[in-house]
């Protein structure tokens, strides 16, 4: 047993306790606290495999992006917990009965023994390059435009996201520069000569 | 021989015509009236103006015009008539004008919409005789349906929405079946010239399908016994207008179909099957008689003895093919003939009845047999027309409604005395429903006080059933240039069908 | 000695997690949005091991794809989520049958 | 030599009066309308008597032309043209004449009703239908005529069409006629498939080659072509002629105004049966089965049928079941093969039925429109020119010599006594007793309502004139408003005119329509049928005929019915209760016709509407409609609304079926091993 399979029990095994709690945890904060120990420990994996990028990708626009996403929108929503959480005890065999199912017809797929494949050299290695610069390439020759549809996606995601959510407040007063700035006297202030009130002597006070 | 593309013209003529009466407008009825009006009656013109030019002794296709249309799959815009296309062609135009003038102060919502409807559907029918392209006539089968849908949607009676819903779906079942059997005679043949597939060799097992998905399409047109339904709804639905053009030509279009399609395309299989149209074309002739026998409505009756009378067409139809093998060529010929004069004669006959029924629905709008009684004495002109007519339904002879019959029930005894027999049987049965509607309608005292307000008909009224009544009475006493005319066509078609394509 | 069956195995448990998850948490939309992303994740295990088994680029460049669709996945997400509690007051999913037939 | 305008001109002058009479009546007036009409029926009646004395004297050959083609399909060709040989013209005299005299009575019958000019249209347009029926020279043409004249007859029928029971009576003799029509048309049909053609020269020529050729109707039992032609064709006769089983609508019939029951119901329209079987005796020669048919069915009609008419109180319709009784003998006569004497008696019977009927016409004037004869009695004191012509009619019925019905009547039963075809002794006793059922009700309508005690009074304050409403029910029965009086010059003119040749044509006529072969080649008749040159052999003038009439059976038979009934209604009138007593049940089942009307209106009327709604509600709107049609429809509605129950709209539920999509497709990888 080496000291890279010793690591990768380690990480697996905090990915899979971070998905049990995310699915399990009452609380949606902490679920999401979970998701994130699984995401650490994936990219920990990733980086066994020597995809350094994607590692890194993963903690920094998954955890430091969407995850902060997750625990704001959680945050910022009343959940009721007790509400959300109806029916978890009724339907926990089921699922726990799918998931093993699906578990086994996975593993008895995918034949564990045929799969017994010693890892090969480094591909990128192999190239004389790092794994990044090995992604790079592709990306910006072999695969560019579907890169640009990514970025395309990414966009149209941010506007959508902000459009949906975008909500007209009446009755909030708002500031218009440009019409500060455009604002001239004359509109402000009407100047109007109009003859002095001549008293009446003979009036009442 | 002409350079005037007259069928071209015939054809869209009312279609593009029906544009400036559209434009004409809700406020603008008086202009969308007689703009429809003047339409129809240069279609008429245009149709009249062809025949000097045609030849009677010819069975060819003639006024042929043809353009590539969809080159991809050899569609061309291929036009062309024969005697019996002419024929109907004829039928479809006077019946237009007719029904034009019928419906001028009757329709009074969206007038314009319902005019143009009327001139675009007479364009889609005079498209489906003329063409001699299969995917044109699918086509122009089709297409024909969206305007018959509307005026019976738009201008119908209560319950619209079911008979035009049904009336479509009807029909469309019965041409989806047809649509697969032109692409399959397409990819066998590599054309859809209708011609060309009528000299095309097929195997048995291939006629036998293709008949019956022609069959289908087509019986649901006429309509046979048992698809039909659809039409008394459609016709009790239908504004007067639109149960003319219906019962007038609508209903030929499926007859022509089989003359077109299924007898020359299948002839051994439609030889094999003959017996089947023939038992349900009898079936159609008594059953449906004494269906019309007991109607409370007196569209419904109507349309019932429309079937009947539809059932002496693809009797003549079928009839022949049992002459054939029996070497009664005369006879079959004269069977032929004696269906496409029944078309003819039906057209005009069960139009001019479906336009009294409007003259009285306009009056008491009411169709129920029992709301009526006595119109001999407030309504004397009406009268004479409509007992005139309900004779001409009975077939006396002397009314075009004779004819067909009598040369088809001539034809059969050939085949089969019994035949003859059943078929002849229309004679009483026609008379008694007939007869029996007139009793009750037209005789006796006034029924009460509504019908004794009723006033007589107006000029126009008499204007379109006189014409109605004039052509009724000139085929029944002088049926031979009829006959003329179709005859090259029925003596080529008798031809070919006794020549087998196995 | 790791080898790629470690990986698809661990792929495997992961994924039926995430289902297990959607089934025993059918109320609730945040943990069921988290659970498809445990799903992709285990999809990008298996993604980036067999590139790096077989020496292919094309299952990194994928999960690079995967992960963008994926980031802009969750934000509409969450943002039909926001709007969805700002109008309903619930994020609970069984009072959300507008398309019931 | 005849020529086509002129026999144009014949069937078109009362077509033109009757569309001028019907379209312009209001506009010419009343004299307009029977000016034109019996100018028309007149120009007609004026050149058939032209034509036919150019046939018979004149030395016209028979003209037989078309006139214009109908339709020419292939072989098979149907004209329009005139057959005028000694036959044709013989019926063009007959029908022209009496549509005349109808005419002329008309203007005096129908002086106060509404339809005036209606009617003088109908009658004109019926005179043209009857002459082109007898006229044709092709089967079409027969048919053309022959349901024009139905047409005509159901409008005349009901043209007191506010009456129900009158447009009923139209439907019912127009819808029965269609039943013998089918049989014509039927016929018209054999007759070309197996003569080649409409035309009746070329159809006789071919007669011959009927011999020998069968037809199989029921598979296995050949029948001879020409048999199952004659028959059908006689079916048509049957319908037309009013011949049992079909009679049932012509007593009906006499819901019409009386002139037309004179001149349609008994003189023209029903004749045109027997007609057509002169017309057809190249055919009929060839079948002695149908022949058989002729004289079976005649001779019953004859007999039976004027039993019937002893027991009606209506006076129109003891006249009407008279003639049922007499188209029965004409029809015994053509089965006899003795056409010679049909017609003879066709043209006879003409003449005095059409009197008795005009005088009956006559008399319901005079009676206010009352036809019962309950209600009559004595009126020989008011109107002696009515009573003396009926009675020339009434002998002339009876067939009392000199009379001419004498020698009509005389010859049919003679030829029925010498026929040889099957069922000539039944036909013989019929006709024979035929004779006294004739003298008993001719007698008896005649002493009912001439003779005998006025049963009716006259009382000034009853109050209703002529023209209140026809025979429909007075105030009070038997009870007039005045005194009954003679009915003015045309009425009584056409009476005279029709009782001279009541009297005197067949004293004229007995010898060359008989035996001196008057009609020619018009008539065919087999030397093996031949009777009436079997009776030609002891026929030794007229004057001899009538004289030895005093030692034959016929002649005492009637004079025993002419004194039965004279006792039981003149010298005892408590008699006839007596008798009816005795006879109970039988005259039970006479006085209802034999039940006809019940079993028709049970079997066919309601049965047809029975089945009518069966059809419908069971058929079309049951089955078709409610299983196939819409039961698809709402089939598909219960699938669609079951189906869409699955789309709960909670996510959920669509992840939950993605998720075991997903298992069993692990489940199909497994089990299926890929290659």
């Amino acid at each position: 047993m080496t000291i890279q399979l010793l690591a990768f029990y380690f990480f697996a095994f905090f990915a899979v306790l971070g998905a049990l709690l995310v699915i399990t945890l009452r609380n949606p904060v902490h679920a999401v606290l979970s998701l994130v120990l699984t995401f650490f420990s994936v990219a920990c994996i990733w980086m066994l495999m020597q995809a350094e990028f994607l590692a890194l990708v993963l903690i920094v626009v998954y955890v430091g992006a969407v995850m902060v996403l997750f625990l704001f929108v959680v945050m910022m929503l009343d959940i009721k917990v007790a509400a959300a959480r109806e029916g978890f005890i009724r339907h926990l065999p089921v699922g726990i009965g799918v998931a093993l199912i699906m578990l086994a017809e996975m593993v008895t797929l995918i034949g564990l023994r045929a799969m017994q494949v010693a890892p090969p050299p480094n591909p990128a290695a192999m190239h004389g390059e790092s794994n990044v610069a090995w992604i790079g390439t592709a990306l910006y020759t072999q695969y560019l435009l579907p890169f640009e549809v990514a970025a395309m996606i990414l966009t149209v995601g941010i506007v959508a996201a902000v459009a949906l959510t975008l909500r007209h407040r009446v009755g909030v007063r708002h500031q218009n520069a440009s019409q500060q700035v455009a604002a001239v006297a004359r509109d402000r202030v009407r100047l109007v000569s109009m003859p002095a009130e001549r008293g009446d002597p003979g009036a009442q006070p | 021989m002409s350079h005037w593309p007259f069928l071209s013209l015939l054809i869209w003529l009312p279609i593009v015509g029906a544009a400036p009466v559209l434009l004409a407008g809700e406020r603008r009825p008086r202009l969308a009236r007689w703009l429809a009006l003047l339409t129809a009656l240069a279609t008429l013109a245009v149709n009249l103006a062809m025949l000097p030019g045609f030849d009677y002794g010819s069975a060819a296709m003639q006024f042929t015009e043809s353009h590539p249309w969809i080159t991809a799959l050899h569609v061309n815009y291929a036009l062309g008539v024969d005697g019996i296309a002419m024929a109907l062609i004829l039928l479809t135009t006077l019946t237009t004008v007719l029904v034009i003038i019928g419906a001028w102060e009757v329709i009074q919502s969206r007038v314009h919409q319902y005019m143009a409807a009327m001139l675009v559907l007479q364009g889609f029918m005079i498209g489906v005789f003329a063409a001699t392209d299969a995917l044109l006539f699918y086509v122009f089968f089709e297409a024909q349906l969206i305007p018959m849908f509307l005026i019976i949607g738009v201008w119908g009676g209560p319950r619209r929405v079911y008979a035009s819903l049904k009336f479509f779906l009807y029909t469309f079942l019965g041409s989806i079946f047809m649509l697969i059997g032109l692409i399959y005679l397409y990819l066998k043949s590599g054309t859809f010239d209708i011609a060309a597939w009528q000299t095309l060799p097929l195997g048995m097992n291939a006629q036998t399908w293709l008949f019956f998905a022609f069959l289908l399409a087509f019986a649901v047109k006429i309509p046979m016994v048992p698809v039909h339904t659809w039409l008394p709804d459609a016709h009790v639905e239908a504004p007067t207008g639109g149960s003319v053009v219906l019962a007038a030509v609508m209903l030929k279009i499926g007859a022509y179909g089989l003359i077109r399609f299924a007898l020359p395309v299948t002839p051994d299989a439609a030889q094999h099957y003959a017996w089947l149209v023939v038992a349900l074309s009898l079936i159609a002739v008594i059953y449906i008689g004494y269906v019309a026998l007991v109607q409370e409505d007196m569209k419904k009756l109507v349309a019932y003895s429309s079937i009947a009378h539809m059932g002496f067409v693809t009797l003549g139809l079928f009839i022949v093919f049992m002459l054939i093998r029996a070497q009664h060529l005369d006879a079959a010929q004269l069977g032929l003939q004696g269906a496409m004069v029944q078309m003819i004669s039906h057209g005009f006959v069960s139009g001019a009845l479906f336009t009294s029924i409007g003259v009285m629905y306009d009056r008491l709008h009411t169709r129920l047999i029992k709301d009526y009684g006595g119109l001999a004495r407030v309504m004397p002109w009406f009268a004479i027309f409509m007992v005139f007519f309900a004779m001409a339904n009975t077939g006396l002879p002397g009314t075009s409604g004779f004819v067909g019959e009598f040369m088809v029930i001539l034809a059969s005894f050939a085949a089969n005395p019994w035949l003859a027999l059943l078929a002849a049987f229309t004679l009483v049965i026609g008379a008694g429903y007939t007869l029996w509607l007139v009793k009750r309608v037209v005789w006796g005292e006034p029924a009460n006080a509504h019908v004794e307000a009723m006033p007589d008909i107006n000029a126009r009224e008499a204007l379109v059933l006189a014409a109605f009544a004039a052509f009724t009475l000139f085929i029944g006493i002088w049926p031979e240039p009829l006959v003329k005319l179709l005859d090259p066509s029925v003596n080529q078609l008798v031809q070919m069908l006794g020549h087998s394509k196995l | 000695m790791i080898t790629l069956a470690h990986y698809i195995v661990l792929g495997a448990v992961l994924f039926c997690i995430a289902v297990a998850g959607i089934f025993i948490n059918r109320k609730n939309v945040i943990v069921l949005l988290m659970a498809i992303e445990l799903m992709l994740l285990a999809v990008n295990i298996n993604f980036i091991a067999f590139s790096r088994f077989f020496g292919d680029v094309a299952g990194q460049v994928f999960v690079f794809f995967i992960l963008t669709v994926a980031a802009a996945e969750s934000a509409i997400g969450l943002a039909i989520l926001t709007l969805l509690f700002r109008n309903r007051r619930t994020i609970n999913v069984a009072e959300f049958d507008d398309l019931r037939g | 030599m005849l020529s086509t305008s002129l026999l144009l001109a014949i069937v078109l002058a009362p077509l033109l009066g009757a569309v001028l009479a019907g379209l312009l009546g209001r506009q010419i007036g009343r004299a307009g309308a029977h000016g034109v009409t019996i100018l028309g029926v007149g120009i007609a009646c004026v050149l058939s008597f032209y034509v036919f004395y150019q046939l018979v004297w004149g030395g016209a050959p028979d003209y037989d032309q078309n006139i214009y083609t109908w339709f020419q399909v292939a072989g098979i060709g149907a004209h329009v043209g005139f057959l005028i040989d000694r036959l044709s013209a013989m019926m063009m005299v007959v029908v022209s004449f009496v549509s005349l005299m109808v005419h002329i009575y008309t203007i005096g019958y129908m002086a106060d009703d509404d339809g005036y000019q209606r009617f003088f249209s109908y009658i004109a347009l019926f005179t043209f239908f009857m002459l082109m029926l007898v006229m044709s020279n092709n089967f079409l043409q027969l048919f053309f005529g022959w349901e024009g004249v139905g047409l005509v007859s159901y409008l005349l029928i009901g043209f007191w069409f506010k009456k129900p029971s009158a447009s009923f009576a139209g439907m019912k003799a127009f819808i029965v006629n269609r039943v013998g029509d089918l049989g014509f048309v039927l016929g018209i049909a054999a007759a070309l498939h197996f003569l080649g053609s409409l035309d009746y020269g070329t159809a006789f020529a071919h007669a011959p080659s009927l011999v020998g050729r069968s037809i199989q109707i029921i598979p296995g039992h050949p029948w001879s072509a020409a048999t199952v032609i004659c028959i059908l064709l006689f079916i048509g006769a049957m319908g037309k002629s009013a011949q049992v089983p079909l009679h049932v609508w012509l007593p009906d019939s006499m819901e019409g105004p009386t002139p037309i029951s004179a001149l349609i119901h008994a003189a023209t329209m029903v004749t045109a049966g027997v007609f057509m079987v002169a017309r057809m005796s190249p055919l009929f020669e060839l079948s002695t089965t149908a022949l058989s048919v002729v004289l079976v069915i005649g001779a019953t009609g004859a007999f039976f049928l004027g039993l019937i008419g002893i027991t009606q109180w209506d006076i129109k319709r003891v006249v009407a079941y008279s003639t049922l009784s007499q188209l029965g003998y004409m029809m015994a006569a053509l089965g006899a093969s003795a056409y010679a004497a049909g017609m003879f008696h066709l043209m006879t019977h003409a003449f005095f039925k059409a009197l008795l009927f005009l005088g009956a016409g006559s008399v319901i004037m005079a009676m206010h429109h009352e036809q019962d004869m309950r209600y009559m009695g004595g009126l020989r004191r008011y109107m002696p020119v009515t009573y003396l012509t009926m009675w020339v009619g009434s002998l002339a019925l009876c067939g009392i010599p000199p009379f001419a019905g004498f020698y009509s009547k005389d010859a049919i039963i003679e030829a029925v006594g010498a026929s040889h075809v099957w069922g000539a002794s039944y036909a013989y006793w019929c006709v024979l007793l035929g004779v006294f059922v004739t003298a008993t009700y001719t007698f008896r309508m005649m002493y009912l309502t001439f003779h005998g005690k006025e049963r009716f009074h006259v009382d000034a304050h009853a109050g209703h004139g002529h023209d209140d409403a026809h025979g429909e029910a007075h105030g009070e029965r038997g009870v007039l408003a005045h005194a009954p009086h003679e009915s003015p010059w045309v009425v009584t003119l056409p009476l005279v005119l029709l009782a001279i040749p009541s009297l005197l044509i067949g004293i004229f006529t007995v010898w060359p329509l008989l035996y001196g072969n008057f009609f020619g080649s018009a008539i065919v008749v087999a030397p093996a049928h031949d009777v009436l040159a079997e009776m030609a052999a002891h026929f030794h003038g007229v004057l001899a005929l009538t004289l030895h009439a005093v030692f034959t059976a016929p002649f005492w038979i009637a004079v025993a019915g002419i004194v039965v009934t004279s006792y039981v209604y003149l010298l005892n009138p408590a008699m006839a209760d007596a008798v009816k007593r005795v006879l109970g049940p039988v005259y039970r089942v006479v006085d209802n016709k034999f039940y006809f009307d019940e079993v028709y209106n049970a079997l066919f009327a309601r049965g047809s509407v029975a089945l009518g709604q069966a059809l419908w509600k069971g058929a079309d709107v049951g089955a078709i409609d409610g299983v196939m049609v819409n039961g698809s429809a709402s089939l598909v509605d219960r699938v669609a609304r079951r189906a869409r129950t699955l789309q709960s709209g909670f996510l959920y539920h669509y992840a939950f079926a993605m998720i075991v999509g997903l298992i069993l497709l692990l489940a199909g990888f497994l089990l299926v091993p890929h290659a």
